[in-house]
């Protein structure tokens, strides 16, 4: 069974690595991101931006998973930002009170000079 | 009163299937995108919920999808959730404030809460029905 | 064997809303976007027969959507559209080849039929069933 | 109730004008089609190209709508063409004979410079 999450990295100058996500994350793609995030960390990687543009939906254990991740962010004394969100999205973020622990920008752009 | 119910399986991203359809008839009443798009992560994380939680043994979820108002000016959706699952006691499950650290899990409800415009959950050992609301 | 059905009314355009049903568990299954469009265009020429032609008096159209083999291999769709209309009889209807000069109407059932991979209608005084079968 | 067709039309060189269709046509689809189509003749245009980039779907109802503006166009001595179809309307299309009354383009430049 499909619609997976497909997602694409891209190194940036510096630390900074950003991964696009392309479609629903639920449990598995959740994981999916969280694997290619300790990759990059691994790698050397302390700052990482997910870019959303192109997931139009997420639900709440897709997003526990993204917790995980900045968890591990702070331990290690790296950041984790987001951005490109649906409105709909970015609310359900501050929901679960996301936005206290990982910024959130409009666009990549804003968010590269801000991370960078 | 126009209405669709669904009857579908409990089985993984079945979620999303349950949410186009509501998206869908969103689409038909002429729901902004943006309300559309809360009313499909109320319907994914109410699906979830019955799936993950409730313990059924008919690993069915029941969808109503009610269009609100005259079929010439429709005021919105109400959406029931349903599950014959074993239930919970929905005071004992705390919907919390905004947490003060990050919190994993307990999110779902909360999430139903603030993206509706209102939402009833009654539960009880035949199951959980969660009815919520958006205006259009 | 993993099955949706869904209770919609006889309304305008309420066809697209099952039409978007259907294609989003197209997209559960992994179908291609072609076959998804066929699927759906299928769909809506067989739901609008059924509000336009029926004369049921309870305005409702039933949808099956069955997954067909197995989950982690899913084969395709069988789609089920059924009304509680008068009937018709099918030898009576003739799903002619193509026209020889513009025929405006007449062409939902070829259009079914051209479509989908396999179709059975069934038709009598108590309504109307059509099976279409569309693989992966 | 809504999910409305969006028409926009463009007067071309000489005789020529393009619809752009965006949505669903359905019943009430054809018919805004149509009177679009009809006023576009009495401006004394006599060749009309319909480009459903923006339609992924149609009913048969809708097309045969379609249909009496191809027979209104046969009877004026004009042409009414397509372009721009996904596979799945262009093999409606087909399945209902139109394609023998109309041409059908991959791109609205082709249409235009076989219209023109
Ligand atoms: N349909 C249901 N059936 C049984 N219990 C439920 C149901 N929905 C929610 N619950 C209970 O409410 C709790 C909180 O749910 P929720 O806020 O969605 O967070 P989470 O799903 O992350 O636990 C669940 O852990 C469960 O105990
Ligand atoms: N669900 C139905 N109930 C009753 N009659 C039907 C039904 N579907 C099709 N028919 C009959 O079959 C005929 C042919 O249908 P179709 O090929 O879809 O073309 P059209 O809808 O343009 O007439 C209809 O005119 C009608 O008499």
């Amino acid at each position: 069974m499909t619609e997976t999450l497909k997602l694409t990295v891209e190194s940036k100058t510096g630390d900074v690595a950003v991964i696009y996500t392309d479609g629903y994350i639920n449990n598995q793609g959740g994981e999916e991101i969280a694997r290619v995030a300790y990759e990059l960390i691994d790698s050397g990687h302390k700052k990482l931006l997910l870019n959303l543009a192109k997931t139009k939906i997420v639900n709440s254990i897709g997003i526990s998973i993204l917790i995980e991740i900045i968890e591990k962010m702070l331990e290690i004394d790296g950041r984790l930002a987001f951005c490109s969100l649906t409105p709909t999205i970015e609310k359900t973020f501050n929901i679960m009170g996301l936005t206290q622990y990982a910024a959130i920008y409009s666009d990549e752009e804003t968010a590269l000079s801000n991370l960078g | 009163m126009q209405q669709i119910t669904l009857t579908l399986p409990m089985i993984r991203d079945m979620e999303l299937t349950a949410s186009k359809t509501a998206g869908a008839l969103g689409e038909h009443i002429g729901m902004s995108r943006d309300k559309i798009d809360e009313v499909r992560m109320a319907v994914v994380e109410a699906c979830i919920n019955a799936f993950e939680h409730s313990g059924a043994r008919k690993r069915e979820v029941h969808m109503r999808l009610l269009v609100l108002g005259e079929d010439a000016d429709p005021r919105g959706l109400e959406i029931t959730i349903q599950d014959k699952g074993t239930g919970f006691s929905h005071t004992e499950v705390v919907v919390s404030k905004k947490p003060t650290e990050p919190q994993k899990r307990g999110h779902g409800l909360r999430i139903i809460h603030g993206l509706m415009d209102d939402v009833e959950i009654q539960s009880d050992s035949d199951g959980t029905t969660v009815t919520m609301t958006k205006l259009r």
